[in-house]
């Protein structure tokens, strides 16, 4: 290991064995959350582009390569297999001098050997060994619990919000750089105890890359829709924390095969009663090629949304979500009406 | 009296329906409605002012366009433009069929069946192939959109995606011997590529073709050329605010 | 008499020069000049017709714009149009200077060096921010191009990139309340935010603002609040053709 | 091995060790070549976006994907590390029934061992042993030693043309199939034997991906320039042959990181005297971003040209190449006055 102090902030661009940063008493920072959590993500994106980045470059590389101009972070872990290309090349050739880039590698077949060579060569940086990384798990696994809970009380009882469920999955990534903290804020959500969304709202299955719409989730709850699965956010918080750390990372469906994926929404389809799913596709991401593969694999009715900047919901976008549910709840009323006669 | 009001991005069109069901239709710059024509309460929403528009009080109000979520009218039953734009389609066919609308910036395709959209799709986020693309181009070839859409035959083939680069392509063309009309067919045929695909997500062959871009007489050779059975309705560009008055009718008989 | 000829997408802009120096500076639509003042050749060259456009013979002609390669003009010196551009930057600055020309399409930065272009750069292929594009906007806002280009102060900020989907972005701010003056404002903006980077390539702040785009006032405050000093020669959009000239005068010195 | 027949085709992606699948008597195909040699590839590139492929997507994957779905190819060897992921996502989701998709890894840190993995993994695939492959590397080396002289006669006799040149670099991912009768065509490149060109023509290197435009090379020439220097394809055609297969695929820099490409560039512009570079990008691809590092690290003029569709050069690219041809002219006239004075 280089020399790693204590407290030293460890960029990630995907999800990673965090464990093995939070064993080295340094702190993950996921730099997707820096910057949509920002108050103005769009003047990150902008800045992305003043410095040269093409337009036709997904907004969440242009926004972490933005913020990597602009923190104090010296190391960042990059995931170089199991995400995109993109982000390999901005780490490569555009990270500002005295940064340093550590790839890291989710094994395309699954290889436990290659995984777990992975693993070592990131435990090896940062001078820790496989049991600092097991305590640092149950450490992190006691906030997963609640996060599982969360989430199931999404779908199963109702009574917590898209939003709040999608806050609690995504900031799993980096545990928001202090797991106890975090679990602070996630025992509000637990708090809150709101009545049971009423049966009428649809619900939907959000599929793919976390959005840039910053209204979405109200935006559909004033439509009479929720969002009670959020494939890929799940996934970061890893669903099946109770194996080992190996296990773990290869039941992880994210950066594998894109048949792992649908059968995880398959099966949480089902669990959840879900009327439909929503794509979400970033532009200009490889992902968007998925669509027509979901399509074929899925038999809920799909909404393709493609989204480029940060921001509300535009015109379009509403009229493909109203319409959406709008034909989702015509249909089931006429399926109820078929029953009923 | 029910009033139906299709909000698009440039003109606003309005059905008005009197109680003896005979029809009157016209339409308006979207601007002169938003300075003209509202009034903006103080929560938000707005309500249409029918005597400057010219018009008697109204009972019923139905709205319809981009315009509609922007717009919040307070006295209307607002209705996402792609489901009105079916139910103005089933007024000329039933059963089974694809509703294609050719509108000024998007163009959408839903899959109807019995009296139901039971799926839709919308064009992705790049213009190439808009009605504003082939508006674009009429002004570059210096030719009206009407001549525009007449031409089918002997397509020059373009390859610019972006409705405006697309513009110098045509120039070089131009001047590399290229005929008028051959442009004008090129035109027409990459907007009938870019819809295609939207169209044969679907395995059907009869098809109500709507919007303004339903003016297109080289798109609806290209349509038929490919097998579709076209229907064109009567003023296919009202279809969207006479698809929402038809909703209304729906929803008052449920 | 020389004639310097820029054949843009749209139009066509000339320069006569005659033997005691004097210029006469037109221009006419780019299809007119296909259509009406071209005699192909065999060899798949064209000459001007001078009779046509009323001119008399012209001894030297200098061709630049888009249309140089396709036109290929037989009686022409052809040259790039940043070249062009450049050449006529040099007319009203010299030393190190950035030459920024918007037209109708493209923007174009070239770096000066002591009447040397050491490098360029052009907007990538997607055409959010071209003079098109404000062409567009000013057409759906409702307002004289001129008019456009004068309101700089809060713009609205707006997140469409493309040329024709802004549209709709705009639309909804008017109806959202956002003034007209601010969404002029917000346009113009957004293409200043797509230029500065080409600028920023080169630690550069002496500027010569060139092209049609050059009348963009709002533009021209953008610059100048960005420290840049900014040089507007007389008659911007007619840069290109006379630098074209310029350089048929430097070819004749060598 | 699945039940492989001497002479079945198997696609590839990108370049791969070929030598694997000559050692098998499989014939190897380049999906790239069958797409861009074909008399009407933007009909093949119309059909993928008809089969529903998003517009913002390479060229190159749209037309490997059209390829795929019309041939009678059952297996495809793709790249999935070390490639673009789009490339990965198009094979994982979209890939016809019946058609199997092997994935290959470079591995991001060169490491013997991984690669040797990885190698080996394919060799079992095809049921060969090293030795095999070693024999079939000398066979393939035969036709490399060909394209390396008419690559040498390029930059230096000036003797070659671009597109000759690349003609016999492209060619080296399959060897056409077939090395033998490849050996041929090259041969008759060698035979042209025509004047070296003038030394007033502008010697250019040509970095990126290969261009969609089908005038370039004439068009270069017809203003009075030329690619020498082909970055990628020269990579293809492995200029370190003399090594073993192992070392082969190491010291291929395509793959790898972005550094060993700038090393490569930088020691090849020294040799072949070039005036400048063009960085060819293709719209959506992650190489896109590179262009910043490239100016970054190269002392030489850069051209930065962007393609999307196949075709001819259009005004603005014509205008962007024009305009750097007389500029570097010009500033070389200028120069040796200079040192005339």
């Amino acid at each position: 290991m280089s020399e790693k102090t204590a407290k030293e902030r460890i960029g990630i661009t995907s999800t990673i064995p965090v464990e093995i940063i939070y064993a080295s008493q340094c702190v993950p920072v996921d730099l997707n959350n820096i910057f949509i959590t920002d108050k103005h993500p769009q003047v990150i994106v902008d800045e992305a582009e003043r410095l040269g980045l093409p337009r036709n470059t997904c907004t969440w590389v242009k926004g972490m390569y933005s913020v990597l101009k602009h923190t104090d972070i010296h190391t960042v872990i990059g995931v170089v297999q199991g995400d995109c290309t993109h982000i390999v090349s901005m780490l490569e050739s555009l990270l500002p001098a005295g940064v340093e880039f550590i790839p890291f590698s989710f094994p395309y077949e699954k290889s436990r050997k290659l995984l777990r060579w992975e693993m070592q060569k990131i435990m090896d940086y940062f001078g820790v060994q496989w049991d600092d990384c097991l305590a640092s798990k149950a450490r992190l696994d006691e906030v997963r619990k609640i996060i599982h809970t969360i989430d199931r009380m999404t779908w199963e009882d109702n009574t917590v919000s898209s939003q709040d469920n999608f806050y609690a999955l995504i900031n799993s990534t980096d545990f928001m750089g202090n797991p106890e903290a975090f679990k602070i804020q996630l025992k509000r959500i637990l708090d809150k105890k709101r009545e049971p969304y009423p049966r009428s709202h649809l619900r939907f299955g959000l599929l793919g890359v976390p959005t840039v719409f910053t209204d979405l989730y109200p935006y559909l709850e004033s439509q009479g829709a929720r969002v009670v699965y959020h494939e890929v956010a799940r996934q970061f918080a890893m669903p099946e924390y109770a194996k080992d750390l190996l296990e773990q990372n290869l039941s992880y469906t994210y950066p594998y095969s894109f048949y792992g994926r649908v059968k995880d929404i398959q099966e949480e389809a089902g669990l959840r009663h879900l009327d439909g799913f929503i794509h979400y596709v970033q532009s200009f991401c490889h992902h968007q090629l998925e669509d027509l593969g979901f399509r074929e694999q899925l038999s809920l009715p799909i909404l393709t949304l493609e989204g480029d900047r940060v921001g509300k919901l535009d015109g379009r976008t509403k009229t493909r979500l109203d319409t959406f549910v709008q034909m989702l709840k015509s249909k089931k009323r006429r399926k109820e009406d078929a029953f009923r006669n | 009296m029910r009033l139906g009001i299709d909000i698009g991005s440039r003109k606003v069109k309005f059905a008005l329906q009197s109680d003896n069901n005979r029809m009157k239709l016209w339409d308006m710059p979207t601007t002169d409605l938003y300075h003209q024509h509202l009034h903006r309460k103080p929560d938000g929403t707005n309500e249409l002012d029918f005597h400057s528009l010219g018009l008697p009080q109204v009972d019923i109000v139905a709205a319809t366009g981009y315009g509609r979520n922007n717009v919040k009218l307070s006295q209307a039953l607002v209705v996402s433009e792609i489901l009105a734009h079916a139910a103005g389609a089933m007024r000329v066919l039933q059963g089974e069929f694809l509703m294609l609308d050719m509108g000024g910036q998007d163009t959408k395709v839903a899959l109807v069946r019995d009296g139901q959209v039971e799926d839709f799709s919308v064009n992705d986020k790049c213009a190439a192939g808009s009605g504003r693309y082939l508006e674009n181009m009429a002004q570059v070839l210096g030719v009206p959109l009407e001549e525009l859409f007449s031409y089918y035959a002997d397509p020059a083939d373009l390859t610019t995606t972006c409705a405006v680069y697309a513009e110098s392509e045509i120039i070089g063309k131009l001047a590399e011997g290229v005929t008028m009309p051959q442009l004008c067919a090129g035109v027409n045929y990459s907007t009938f590529l870019k819809i295609r695909p939207m169209l044969e997500r679907w395995p059907q062959k009869e098809l109500v073709f709507v919007g303004g871009g339903a003016k297109n007489k080289a798109m609806l050779h290209y349509l038929q050329q490919a097998h579709y059975a076209v229907v064109i309705p009567e003023a296919p560009e009202y279809n969207g605010v006479l698809g929402c008055l038809e909703m209304l009718d729906k929803e008052e008989e449920e």
